[in-house]
């Protein structure tokens, strides 16, 4: 049998020990939850973590590292760019090169994209959990116009892998005007109704308001970052503290609670989506200046071939920039111009020696992105704080040591201190409303 | 960055003798500190000027072939400053152990329970020392160097479907 | 005579509903994990179930107390109309007796939670 | 002994059938959520996907009341005896889906950490593909395990233990 836990050693006489086990629709699926419980009053609890330990760090230091970009899409799975988008900055900085600017503005765009989505589904998740069933089927229903956006971008709903070392897989489709402005107009109302259903909503402000409450400094000592963070009154979010990418370019506040207690979180949460759609009809504009062409002169693809089977053909075919690695006039605005460290276009690499080589040494074990020997720490603002990526590179092409900076982790293991003596009722909105996501903490 | 050297000049002052090089690659102000100091030198960033009230990150890097085998590597952040702060210090191969951090900050205790469960370094004066992710019965740390990367440990005996 | 036939009907209605479980339900497969307590699939962590705490049951017994009363008020509101006032004064002594108990409890602190 | 009439072919034919139309438009499912899975889960089960119209709306969540559990995402090897009690505690008759790729063969976690694939702790009826499987194919794969439902017969009490 397996050593007693804490909590069963010190359990008091006559006090139930209940399991919130792992597989609790409110636990998000892999979360153990040890309770003591006097009645209904929680006298003492202990979490247990690690049921979705999938070992990415032991399975990163055996991929190279432009294979183990799909890894980073499934830490926090919610908001899988904003994952892609720190991995890249952080090799980014280690290898030194620069990303032109109209990736780094798709990469604002899809990372925002991707932040109010994980922010619908994680407000949806609680709201269902006190009760809101209706909040959660109109998130659901904004997240899906958001997603379409993603999807016709980068060919994936949730699991994009589009934002590459060096900039972007490839461009923007060239629709993403009107999907962009069809998610910005759903989620805008339904944002409008989640905040008349529950802003005044008499019970899910019993159920949350001064309850999981955390002071600043408490918060600051358990290393809380992000929406959990700002609830408590603290203003750190590292697109201001530490401006990456183009986010230095766009205004936008950072919310603040006053309390920080699930209200707040709610709230600050609520506020952020705003704020990240301001960010995203910032962006939109700004793609014309950049690239006024969107999609290549030339024959439609389809014609190309009807026309090719009669006689030969000279007309270049017309592609959309959508297509991943198309043409070097397409690549050379959306990839760094740092040849060593970037997929040379396909245009090079099925016309030229050159090309070829190039293509062929990129993704040869041994030889793809070899960056210099030393380590490094960058951070992105992720869906519930600062999801720093630390590399210990030797020189060769797969990473010594990959480490990731979980927001999660202080989060959970602030939570036995937050519903200590409080209800069973209690965890749940504590635990909604702080978002825990297994995929970031258990890596 | 004028403000670096006078972290260092406190560290310096309140515990001589700690701070064994100090580098800024990439940016990122970097300490490798003696093992035996960590305490004295966490103690001294959370309360002194610098104000690294946050513990951001403790993680640990094994290199089999050094003779100090893992390095234990510490983040600290400034919210006052907006200054992050990497200390390093080297452990041997044999018995790796270090002072616990959580007198310091409540977060360390998981963090803690984290590097033991994949590296085996221990920490004194930790109250509850258990594995964080692997289950009990897991033999070994899966994330030194040595041990296999595909090597399972199933708890239940598994069905061949 | 149309006693057998009530008799007859009823008596096969229960027996068909008693075997219709045997007659269409699956083999039951029992194991001794499917006996055990659901606790979200995780071990248990204590043997058996310590004492509840008192107020529960106490809390149901004072319901079911005043539930049985409120039981008496149907007949009584049916048959108000023709005998008006001896009602009213019947009904008035049966509801004082109840709520006397009731504020006994409430001052014994029955109703007191945490 | 002769060929009693609840012995005869005909009559536990129809029988199953009847029974097996009876279930497939009503099943209790128990989302064995736990990874990155589960947000394509969402995305099925919510209004524009919609798994509510094949019949599967009820998210019961104890095994006791549900008949098809549905793995989604990634299973640990701690996960494991977990995954496994809870099969046990579901009542007869029972079906599994295994959800998305790393619940079919552990996907891209080939590691130490992750049991290859659910058919390995519990037998599973139909697998669904796809890392996460797009909302289309989940419905698709309701539509195979109705048919599986359909055409499953039932062990009758009262008949002799053909198999073992």
């Amino acid at each position: 049998m397996t050593r007693p836990f804490r909590i069963q050693q010190n359990a008091r006489e006559g006090s139930l020990l209940v399991n919130m086990g792992p597989s609790h629709p409110a636990t998000h699926g892999a979360v153990r939850i040890m309770l003591e419980l006097d009645g209904e009053r929680i006298l003492n609890s202990e979490i247990e973590v690690g049921y979705l330990h999938r070992a990415f760090e032991k399975t990163c230091e055996n991929r190279t590292y432009f294979n183990l970009l799909i890894y980073t899409d499934r830490l926090n799975y919610v908001s899988p760019l904003i994952n892609n988008h720190g991995y890249a900055l952080a090799m980014e900085k280690l290898l030194g090169i620069d990303v032109p600017e109209r990736a780094k503005l798709i990469r604002v765009l899809l990372s925002e994209l991707s932040r109010v989505s994980d922010h619908l589904t994680c407000l949806a998740a609680m709201a269902m959990e006190c009760g809101a069933f209706t909040v959660f089927l109109y998130n659901m229903k904004a997240r899906e116009f958001l997603w379409d956006v993603i999807e016709q971008t980068t060919g994936a709903r949730m699991t994009t892998n589009f934002i590459r070392i060096g900039g972007v897989r490839a461009d923007l489709h060239p629709g993403f005007k009107e999907a962009t402005a069809a998610g910005l107009r759903e989620t805008r109302a339904v944002l409008k109704d989640v905040h008349g259903l529950l802003d005044k909503n008499k019970i899910f402000l019993s159920r949350t308001r001064d309850v999981g409450v955390m002071s600043r400094e408490n918060a600051l000592n358990w290393g809380w970052t992000g929406p959990a963070l700002r609830s408590t009154g603290i203003a750190y979010d590292v697109r201001k503290a530490f401006p990456f990418g183009a986010y230095d370019r766009f205004e936008f506040e950072v919310p603040v609670g006053e309390r920080g207690d699930n209200f707040d979180r709610y709230m600050v949460r609520m506020r952020e989506m705003e704020q990240s759609l301001r960010i995203i009809e910032q962006v939109v504009p700004l793609f014309e200046r950049s690239c006024p062409r969107v999609a290549a002169a030339g024959l439609e693809p389809a014609a190309a071939v009807k026309a090719s089977r009669s006689r030969r053909q000279e007309a270049t075919v017309k592609l959309s920039p959508n297509l991943e690695g198309a043409e070097r006039s397409v690549q050379s605005e959306i990839l760094s111009s740092d040849r060593r460290y970037v997929m040379p276009a396909k245009e090079e690499a099925y016309t030229s020696i050159e090309g070829l080589i190039a293509h062929f040494k990129y993704f040869m074990t041994g030889h793809g992105i070899r960056p210099p020997k030393g380590d490094v720490y960058s951070a992105v603002e992720g869906g519930n704080g600062e999801l720093g990526y630390y590399i210990v590179s030797d020189g060769t092409d797969r990473p010594y040591r990959l480490h990731l900076r979980g927001p999660c982790l202080p989060l959970l293991a602030s939570l036995e201190e937050l519903i200590r003596g409080r209800l069973v009722a209690d965890i749940i909105p504590t635990f909604g409303s702080m978002n825990i996501i297994l995929g970031e903490l258990d890596r | 960055m004028e403000e670096k050297s006078d972290v260092l000049s406190d560290l310096a002052a309140r515990v001589p003798g700690a701070v064994l090089e100090t580098s800024a690659p990439l940016g990122d102000l970097t300490i490798v500190i003696r093992p035996e100091s960590l305490f004295e030198v966490a103690a001294a960033l959370k309360d002194g000027p610098g104000g690294f009230a946050t513990l951001l990150d403790l993680t640990c890097v094994d290199f089999p072939d050094r003779p100090d085998r893992f390095e234990m590597v510490y983040h600290f952040f400034a919210l006052s400053g907006l200054r992050r702060l990497r200390v390093k210090l080297r452990l041997p191969a044999s018995e790796p152990a270090v002072a616990s951090l959580t007198p310091l900050w409540k977060i360390a205790d998981w963090m803690e329970r984290e590097a033991y469960d994949l590296f085996g370094v221990t920490f004194i004066g930790h109250p509850y020392l258990r594995r964080l992710f692997m289950n009990e019965e897991f033999v070994g740390h899966p994330l030194r160097k040595d041990y296999p990367w595909r090597k399972r440990q199933p708890v239940i005996p598994l069905r061949t479907p | 005579m149309e006693l057998v036939f009530v008799f007859l009907i009823v008596g096969l209605l229960g027996v068909l509903l008693l075997s219709m479980n045997a007659l269409l339900g699956p083999r039951r497969r029992v194991t001794p994990v499917k006996q055990s307590p659901f606790e979200c699939g995780s071990p248990p962590l204590q043997e058996g179930m310590p004492s509840f705490p008192l107020k529960y049951s106490l809390v149901a017994f004072i319901f079911l107390l005043f539930d049985v009363e409120v039981v008496f008020f149907f007949p009584w509101a049916l048959v108000f109309k023709e005998m008006r006032a001896t009602a009213l004064v019947v009904m008035l002594a049966y509801a004082g007796i109840l709520a006397a108990g009731f504020a006994y409890a409430w001052k014994k602190g029955a109703l007191k939670w945490d | 002994m002769g060929l009693n009439p609840f012995q005869a072919a005909w009559f536990t034919t129809t029988l199953n059938s009847m029974l097996g139309w009876g279930r497939k438009y009503s099943v209790f499912h128990y989302p064995y959520v736990t990874a990155c899975c589960g947000m394509e889960y969402m995305s099925a089960a919510c209004a524009h996907f919609d798994i509510d119209r094949f019949g599967f709306g009820w998210t019961r969540f104890t095994p006791r009341q549900s008949d098809l559990l549905l793995v989604v995402g990634t299973i640990c090897q701690k996960q494991a005896p977990i995954l496994r009690t809870v099969y046990e505690q579901m009542c007869e008759p029972k079906w599994v889906i295994a959800f998305g790729a790393c619940a079919v063969s552990g996907g891209i976690y080939d590691n130490y950490a992750v049991v290859q694939g659910v058919d390995r702790v519990i037998p599973v009826d139909v697998f669904i593909p796809g890392c996460p499987p797009r909302p289309e194919m989940v419905l698709d794969s309701l539509v195979k395990l109705q048919k599986k439902i359909q055409k499953t017969d039932q062990d009758w009490r009262w008949k002799k233990k053909a198999t073992s």
